[in-house]
């Protein structure tokens, strides 16, 4: 019996029962949320000059309050909000990971002096590009301050959405996590028009998407008549017939959770948005979303759909397979640095896929972790791409990264870090992360899955590695771009990256540890 | 042997070239010094570790150390070694101080990349070669033949000739493909210790130890054999090196061929053989048709070349398929001359591609055969040097590749009389292109363009002669090497369980005591 | 009447909107088609909890509304800056992005 | 039969035997210019030495009973891998003493000429560092004890000699004769290798006492095989049909070389290989058979050649082949032959390397030409070479009482034993030999002057003439001392077998017909040069004589079976390599490439478009559930 049914069905004859919920363990959310509405009304009351600061200081302390909680919840294990939130091991894994990378992301967009006009962002989104308005507001140094409680809701939407034990609330956290990425995507300060470009199409796409999850979830709800995710599996296995309905129901679903992580042949968004948005946000939101949607993606297969699994994993198969491989193929030929980051972000989502479809805790386990380190390794590309500029703005042309290994080698050494990583070269954490999903698919006995992760890392090994050629083995030319000494905001967030991405390379036990304590999904 | 042995050698290549690295732009010479300086310490305590080493000693492996590292994959850092790794250990230590001497002005020119960048690569590979040698666990042993490719990259990358990027890139990736289809052997591996023993692991030993399923063995061989076979390199996956060893310094030639190249000799008989027994010989004669068209192959592309890297290059190919044919026929005398043609071919290799440097950098770098003639009357030094080089190449009997060369085609010819026979025919193709090169470059009246060109110098000479005098030393008097190979090479035929046979007319009992039983 | 035909219903209308995503140029239309959508799978909600005889569908449904108005609202925002920028509302103008 | 006796005394210095030219060699290689001075006379002092050392070792061995002269030095076990062991050790036996004399002591004398042939030549101690390398390597031929060392010293001797061809390589064609000689003897030793692979799997074992003592039990097919592979190696190494074409061109190298290599000692290792291994060749009579028809076969081909060569070098060596021919023949008949063979080996070693010293001393007079048609008439002026060369001439002849007359109609008298026609072949082969020889011999000294006009003949110096006059009395009385005094059958017998068969005619007519043979021989070329001047230009010839100027077309017959198709083959793999394999490689990369390009397009930047391909991938993942599901 459902717990919102109950609570709603109970003001017929009793009084009305309050539903029991822990707020301890959803802190972190709590603060978060707060958090945001307080900033919002900074927005609203503080004055132009002031905001900022108050901002920073809303959001770090938010983020590191909610961080501490998380930790201080490790190991609780308990469904609360009448079954609407489940908080386990999983779960706090994510969270931690999306507060840690949250709080980089941060950093990036907190980053003002890389760009001679201030941040990363428009002063005003609403002013015309090029409109004497907007060069006044520029002129006076206006700064868009709007973007933190955007961030803040964003995370709050995501640390929701990987809780989320029933498809109701899971559908509002994509929702409370979408709507402010959209809207961030849009707010480049430089290349207006792409970055509109950016946003409406994410916007019109995600909302699309998110109707088909929601008819999907309407789907399930009319076969099991429930929205919790346990109940929907109770009755998948306890009832049969109506096939077509849970058929339906589960692929709609699908499709609004393979949108977010950008799986074939949902990704068409992904290289346009990324593109387009800004970069610190694109850095933010190509590694917290991917968490944020695998999270879900896992959650749904592994606690609702679990005893479907002989459905769900050849349709899933295809759609690794097609991932991997369309990702890396096309990344081959891009020509903008973003783009092709964009693409390999598709690759990656593939690779991650072929540890979700293991369908087993090692499957699981091996995706929390590549999921981990490629949110790290990729919030630090991005954060190296924020660096690179030339007089109009970031050099995403690979033509103007040639030689770039020449004018300032230690960004290209890291940049080459990231590289390999991507590539999964061994004692970098790309490596371990592609180890673990091989071995839960080979152990699964997907093993032809694995060739062609093969295949595709060979691919991919290719662009990754073009990179590196043209930093290091090409001359630099006139329009090569020049590396801008960033604040200490860009160098923390870079820093840590990079040293996440080879500690977890070479000694990734500890994580992988705490993946293990964490266990699976509760029931 | 409880110093660490193996982890200081590999340790002080590493902060040597850490230390290099973190030099002051502009000290180069320094930077070569310290290179040098390491380097030859490293083979001081290699030396060191030899000579503590017990051949006739029952443990398989010696200088054991094991400590985990990712217990939640059964994977540990231990690394020992056992004859065949010893020699490729040292073959690599000697090699390296070589290689510094002589790449001493090498790059001093590169317009790319800084002079203490190619010697702190050169340091840092030396770890990575001892490494890949001494690892005892598979997985370990993956991720050294991996991480070894980046460092040659570089070199070839960002020293090399007009192709380089080209050659680099091809190098990476075709090494990564194999190098990836192993890992999925690699895990695939891991999955059935798993389900064999309950815990999966990567202990070469307890490896060796299951015997696995047949059919099981013949795809997961497939995986590690295409990888060594790529590295090699064996024909048909031998396209990369001429391109790589063409385009690349010659000290990074030497390197890439004379002690990489053996990552994947070594990986065959010391993984394929124990670990995939049943597969193996199901494979050999595959393996053993693709090693002596490799032979002839590279043998007959060698005699039309114009250019001596490339030259170089395929008759390496040729040699490669030597130590191939020699590890499949399972016979210890084929296996035990592959190991000890691999460190006659470093040498080789070595002494060839250095000399021809010398050579090249006379006249303009150029390395096509036809722009010299008569080098022999303006620098007879060099040239001798190159002849004692081709020589060792032709495997001139009472030259060290001659015994390997020999043992191998005896081991082939034991098992089957008609490859052994065919492959021995490849000596005299061999000896064509090798004599074809020294005639066309060495002899004849001098070049116009030629005329007064300095001789070898004090630091050339000095690093060839260590080569030259191995070479020599070696082939009179190989017992150093066979007294250590020899116990190894017997573990593996007994883990494939194979046998010598017995000759058909039982002799007079003499000389039929081996020295190493 | 059987309230299974309301689902065709909503099925129906789900694949109208759908079809208008598809066809329609018009950004604001476009828009309105994702939200047709929506509403589809609230009546589909709302059907579904009168079959199921429970009350979830119906409390769903009231969410959805909520999240529709905000997605409005973030939506009519993003269009109308493209709007200004290009004096037109078509979703195809924008198309600087691509390959 | 024979025990090995352990080596004590003197002759636990056998090692010191090939010791002492190795240091020589070394010191001179590796001391470059600085030795220059002294290079030389170190050079022969080490030969010398060996040679001294190797008479004191014949006189000891003389003291022991023929059983007891086979002595064995083993220094240290050398290759040793499971069965096979192969040791570094040495076997001194009369066979092999008889072989340590020969080369010390011509290649003593060869070097004490070199010191005036060479004078001039500014690399000289090369030249000496080279010629005691080959006596080093030559050394440990015959002083093996096991096949695979032989095949050491047996390569060692290939390597010197190309050095040593190829010493003037500033001359192209020096260069490549030396490349020529070194890749045919290559062939020789892929048999060389076979054999010692047979050897070893069909006894376990190399070496010599484990092989002989056993090889009678094994089948006579695996030992014919042996045999067939040692011949070929044979034929590399002595020039024999059908490997002989390297020896003419190997007369590029210097003089002294052409007498110590490539007609006294070295091209004779295959005769040695041969007896040495006569345990195989006693039982493997098909082998031994073939190697009766290459030696008759080599006896005319080098005979035809020399009789139409005009460059007296070249000619020389078609003689060289031809004696050659003799002696594997002889080999080739078994215990009736094999100690002929050796006898024949070592008196014409003796003057041959006088013959050939003589023609370099002719040369040295005349500038280096090397056209007996720009001769003539040089007895007048050169009288010690004139004398010393009739005494070779005389001897190689076979005239009774020189050194050439007992060991070649031994030779022809065994020859009869085992069938006539072998027999007369061979005495045809001494009538052509005395035809050639007269016709050097008087075309070289008799008749008149054909000088070239800045020419002017004179003597050699002392350094020259005395080995000229030493080898000339070697030619003379060498033969009678090995048979009469040395009695040369019962010294080799232990080692090689000898036993007398029953010959169908008597020795006085088998010599009586050889003699006479060899004088028609003499009148064709007496009449032909002696009475007929000798024109400066080659008159055309007949169409043998044309063949026999072009070796009898052995390079052409290579040249189209052998090195045409490898150099095609070569080129057309070359092709194949790069558009082929590597194509393939390259092109796969390049379809990746392509198939990128093509697929980027369907990202068409429309949010409609990427909404429809959303909408169509619903629909399949749909339709895949419901499938999956109803299946």
């Amino acid at each position: 019996m459902s717990p919102l049914l109950a609570s709603v069905g109970a003001e017929t004859e009793t009084a009305f029962t309050m539903p029991s919920i822990n707020y301890y363990a959803i802190a972190p959310i709590l603060i978060l949320f707060g958090a945001a509405v307080v900033s919002v009304l900074v927005e609203a009351f503080v004055p132009q000059r002031g905001r900022r600061p108050v901002q920073l200081v809303i959001v770090v302390g938010s983020i590191v309050a909610a961080l501490a909680v998380t930790i201080d919840l490790r190991g609780t294990r308990l469904v609360t909000g009448e079954g609407a939130i489940a908080v386990d091991g999983p779960t706090l894994l994510m969270w931690g990971a999306l507060l840690v990378i949250g709080l980089l992301g941060a950093l990036l967009m907190a980053e003002r002096s890389i760009d001679p006009l201030g941040d990363a962002f428009a002063p005003r989104a609403s002013a015309l590009p090029g409109s004497e308005d907007e060069q006044e507001f520029t002129r006076r140094g206006f700064l868009q301050t709007e973007v933190w409680p955007f961030l803040l809701f964003a995370l709050t939407g995501m640390l929701v959405f990987v809780a989320s034990n029933d498809l109701l609330v899971m559908f509002v956290a994509l929702e409370v996590m979408s709507l402010p990425l959209y809207l961030l995507a849009g707010m480049a300060r430089r290349r207006r028009l792409l970055s509109q470009e950016a946003a409406l199409k994410y916007f019109l796409l995600g909302a699309f998407s998110s109707a088909f999850f929601l008819y999907g979830a309407a789907m399930l709800y009319g076969f099991s008549g429930s929205v919790s995710l346990v109940a929907i599996s109770d009755t998948l296995s306890a009832k049969t017939g109506e096939g077509s309905l849970v058929a339906i129901g589960i692929a709609l679903l699908m499709v609004g959770l393979l949108f977010k992580v950008a799986a074939v042949p949902f990704h068409q968004w992904t290289p346009d948005v990324y593109q387009g948005a800004p970069t610190p946000v694109t850095g933010f939101m190509a590694a917290t979303v991917k968490i944020a949607a695998f999270g879900a993606l896992l959650r749904v297969l592994y606690v609702s759909l679990g005893g479907l699994r002989w459905d769900w994993e050849p349709m899933l198969w295809i759609i690794a397979a097609l991932t991997m491989l369309v990702g890396s193929v096309v990344a081959i030929t891009q020509t903008d640095i973003k783009r092709m980051l964009a693409y390999s972000s598709i690759a990656q989502a593939g690779f991650i896929l072929v540890g979700v479809v293991a369908a087993s805790p090692q499957g699981l386990a091996s995706a929390l972790f590549y999921l981990v380190a490629y949110a790290f390794t990729t919030i630090g590309t991005f954060a190296v791409i924020t660096m690179v500029r030339d007089a109009s703005g970031e050099a995403t042309h690979l033509s103007k990264w040639a030689g770039l290994g020449k004018k300032s080698p230690v960004v290209a050494a890291v940049f080459s870090l990231f590289m390999l990583s991507l590539a999964g070269i061994p004692l970098t954490s790309g490596f371990v992360g592609k180890f673990g999903v091989f071995a839960a698919a080979i152990d699964s006995g997907n093993t032809w899955l694995v060739i062609v992760g093969v295949v595709a890392s060979v691919i991919a090994a290719f662009f990754y590695v073009r990179v590196i050629v043209l930093m290091y083995f090409s001359d630099p030319t006139p329009d090569t771009a020049s590396v801008v000494i960033p604040s200490a905001f860009t160098t923390i967030a870079l820093t840590a990256s990079a040293v996440m991405t080879i500690a977890l390379g070479v000694f990734p036990q500890w994580l992988l540890d705490i993946i293990t304590q964490a266990g699976v999904f509760i029931r | 042997m409880n110093f660490p042995w193996l982890t200081t050698l590999m340790v002080v290549p590493l902060v040597g070239s850490i230390v290099v690295a973190l030099l002051p732009k502009g000290r180069d010479l320094l930077a070569k010094q310290v290179a040098l300086v390491v380097s030859l310490a490293t083979l001081v305590i290699t030396v060191l570790m030899a000579t503590q080493f017990q051949g006739d000693s029952a443990e398989p492996f010696q200088f054991v150390e094991s400590h985990p590292w990712i217990p939640a994959f059964g994977i540990s850092y231990s690394v020992g070694v056992d004859g065949i790794a010893l020699v490729l250990v040292a073959l690599a230590a000697t090699l390296v101080p070589v290689v510094v001497l002589a790449g001493w002005h090498d790059v001093d020119e590169s317009s790319r990349g800084s002079v203490k960048g190619y010697f702190a690569l050169i340091l840092v590979l030396e770890t990575l070669m001892i490494g890949v040698f001494s690892a005892l666990d598979v997985f370990l042993f993956y991720v050294f033949f991996e991480v070894m490719l980046i460092p040659v990259y570089f070199m070839i990358g960002r020293f090399g000739g007009i192709q380089r990027s080209y050659a680099a890139v091809k190098f990476l990736l075709y090494s990564l493909v194999g190098g990836l289809f192993m890992l999925a052997s690699l895990i695939g591996l891991y999955v059935v210790s798993a389900q064999m023993t309950g815990t999966g692991t990567f202990d070469f030993v307890s490896l060796a130890g299951l015997d696995i399923d047949p059919d099981v063995q013949k795809l997961l061989f497939l995986g590690f054999f295409f990888a060594f076979a790529v590295k090699a390199p064996l024909w048909p996956f031998h396209t990369w090196l001429p391109d790589a060893a063409a385009e690349s310094k010659p000290g990074t030639s030497v390197l890439l061929i004379g002690v990489l190249d053996k990552v994947g000799t070594f990986g065959m008989i010391r993984y394929c053989l124990p670990i995939f027994p049943a597969a193996s010989d199901f494979y050999a004669p595959v393996v053993i048709g693709m090693a002596l068209v490799g032979i002839f192959y590279g043998a007959f592309v060698a005699l039309s070349q114009n250019d001596m890297k490339r030259l170089f290059a395929y008759s390496s190919m040729s040699h490669f398929g030597f130590i191939t044919l020699g590890i499949f026929v399972f016979t210890s005398q084929g296996q035990t001359g592959s190991v000890v043609y691999m460190v006659a071919h470093g040498l080789s290799t070595a002494a060839l591609f250095l000399t021809a440097g010398f050579l090249m950098d006379r006249y303009r770098g150029s390395s096509l055969i036809s722009d010299y003639e008569g080098v022999n009357k303006a620098a007879p030094v060099l040239a001798g040097f190159f002849l004692v080089a081709a020589l060792s190449s032709l495997a001139l009997p009472g030259l060290v590749s001659f015994v390997g060369e020999f043992l191998v085609l005896l081991g082939s010819f034991e098992r089957y009389v008609w490859v052994g026979a065919l492959a021995t025919v490849g000596i005299v193709i061999t000896a064509a292109y090798v004599l074809r090169l020294y005639q066309r470059s060495m002899t004849g009246p001098l070049k116009p363009e030629l005329e007064g060109m300095g001789d070898l110098r004090g630091r050339e000479v000095t690093a060839l002669v260590p080569i030259a005098l191995l070479t020599i030393v070696l082939g009179v008097f190989p017992a150093p090497l066979l007294n250590v190979i020899n116990p190894a090479v017997d573990r593996v035929m007994t883990s494939v369980g194979a046998t010598d046979p017995a000759p058909t007319v039982q002799s007079a009992g003499l000389s039929t005591e081996g020295a190493d039983q | 009447m059987n309230p299974s035909s309301y689902v065709v219903l909503s099925a129906l209308l789900f694949s109208i909107g759908a079809i208008g995503v598809l066809v329609r140029r018009n950004a604001i239309v476009v828009f309105m088609s994702v939200e047709l959508m929506l509403n589809a799978a609230n009546l589909a909600f709302v059907s579904f909890a009168r079959m199921n005889g429970n009350l979830d569908g119906q409390v769903v449904a009231f969410f959805v509304m909520v999240v529709a108005a905000a997605e409005v609202v973030v939506g009519l925002a993003i269009i109308v800056t493209i709007f200004r920028t290009r004096r037109s509302a078509s979703i195809d103008e924008p198309n600087l992005l691509k390959y | 039969m024979t025990e090995l006796m352990p080596a004590e005394g003197v002759f636990s210095l056998i090692w010191l035997l090939i010791a002492l030219p190795l240091a020589g060699a070394a010191v001179l290689l590796v001391g470059g210019r600085r030795t220059n001075a002294w290079g030389p006379l170190l050079g022969v002092l080490t030969v010398s030495a060996s040679a001294v050392l190797g008479i004191v070792m014949l006189l000891q061995m003389m003291q022991n009973s023929p059983e007891q002269r086979t002595f064995d030095q083993t220094l240290f076990s050398w290759v040793f891998v499971g069965g096979f062991q192969a040791d570094m050790a040495f076997q001194l036996d009369q066979l092999s003493m008889v072989f340590v004399l020969l080369i010390t002591i011509v290649g003593a004398l060869i070097h004490v000429y070199s010191l005036g042939y060479m004078s001039h030549d500014r690399d000289k101690r090369k030249f000496f560092g080279y010629l005691n390398l080959f006596v080093a390597a030559m050394l440990i031929l015959v002083l093996a004890n096991n096949y695979l060392l032989l095949y050491v010293g047996w390569e060692g001797v290939g390597l010197a000699s190309y050095l040593l061809i190829g010493f003037w390589q500033h001359k192209p064609s020096a260069a490549a004769a030396a490349k020529k000689a070194f890749v045919i003897n290559r062939i020789g030793d892929v048999g060389m290798s076979l054999a010692i692979m047979l050897m070893f799997v069909t006894f376990g074992t190399v070496s010599f006492q484990g092989v002989f003592g056993v090889a009678d039990q094994a089948s006579e097919g695996t030992l014919n095989a042996i045999g067939l592979l040692l011949l070929l190696a044979a034929c590399g190494k002595s020039a024999q049909f059908p490997l002989q074409a390297w020896l003419l061109d190997a007369m590029e190298g210097p003089t002294p070389v052409s007498a110590l290599i490539h007609a006294a000692t070295m091209v004779t290792a295959g005769v040695y290989l041969i007896a040495r291994s006569n345990a195989i060749f006693d039982v493997a009579t098909v082998a031994a058979t073939t190697v009766v028809v290459v030696g008759v076969v080599t006896v005319f081909i080098g005979a035809i050649i020399g009789s139409a060569k005009d460059d007296i070098k070249k000619s020389l060596a078609g003689s060289t082949m031809s004696q050659i021919g003799y002696m594997i023949a002889a080999a080739g008949l078994g215990p009736i032959g094999y100690v002929f063979a050796i006898f024949h080996l070592l008196t014409h070693g003796v003057f041959k390397a006088g013959l050939f010293l003589g023609a370099g001393s002719v040369m040295h007079g005349m500038n280096d030409n090397v056209d007996m048609r720009r001769y003539g008439a040089l007895r007048k002026v050169m009288i010690v070479t004139y004398v010393t060369f009739a005494a070779g001439w005389l001897s190689i002849m076979g005239i009774p009482p020189f050194s050439g007359f007992f060991s070649k109609d031994e030779i022809i008298h065994a020859a009869f034993e085992q069938s006539v026609l072998t027999g007369v072949l061979l005495i045809i082969g001494a009538g052509v030999t005395g035809f050639y020889m007269t016709r050097m011999f008087i075309m070289t000294f008799l008749g008149k002057a054909r000088w070239e006009d800045d020419v002017h003949p004179h003597e050699s110096p002392k350094v020259m003439t005395v080995p000229l006059v030493l080898l000339a009395i070697g030619s003379l009385f060498l033969g009678m001392a090995l048979l009469y005094w040395g009695n040369i059958e019962t010294w080799l017998e232990p080692v090689v077998g000898y036993e007398a068969g029953e010959s169908p005619i008597s020795t006085t007519a088998s010599i009586a017909l050889s003699l006479l043979a060899v004088g028609l021989g003499v009148l064709v070329a007496y009449l032909m040069y002696q009475r007929r001047a000798v024109p400066i230009e080659a008159p055309h010839g007949s169409w043998l004589t044309r063949a026999a100027r072009n070796e009898l077309y052995g390079n052409e017959v290579n040249d189209v079976l052998v090195v045409q198709p490898t150099y095609y083959t070569s080129r057309w793999l070359v092709w194949f390599d790069n558009k082929g394999v590597d194509g393939f490689v390259n092109g796969s990369a390049a379809f990746v490439g392509g198939l990128s390009g093509r697929m980027r397009r369907y990202q068409t930047g429309f949010a409609r478009s990427y909404a429809l391909s959303m909408v169509g991938g619903a629909v399949l993942v749909v339709l895949a559930l419901v499938l999956v599901r109803a299946s």
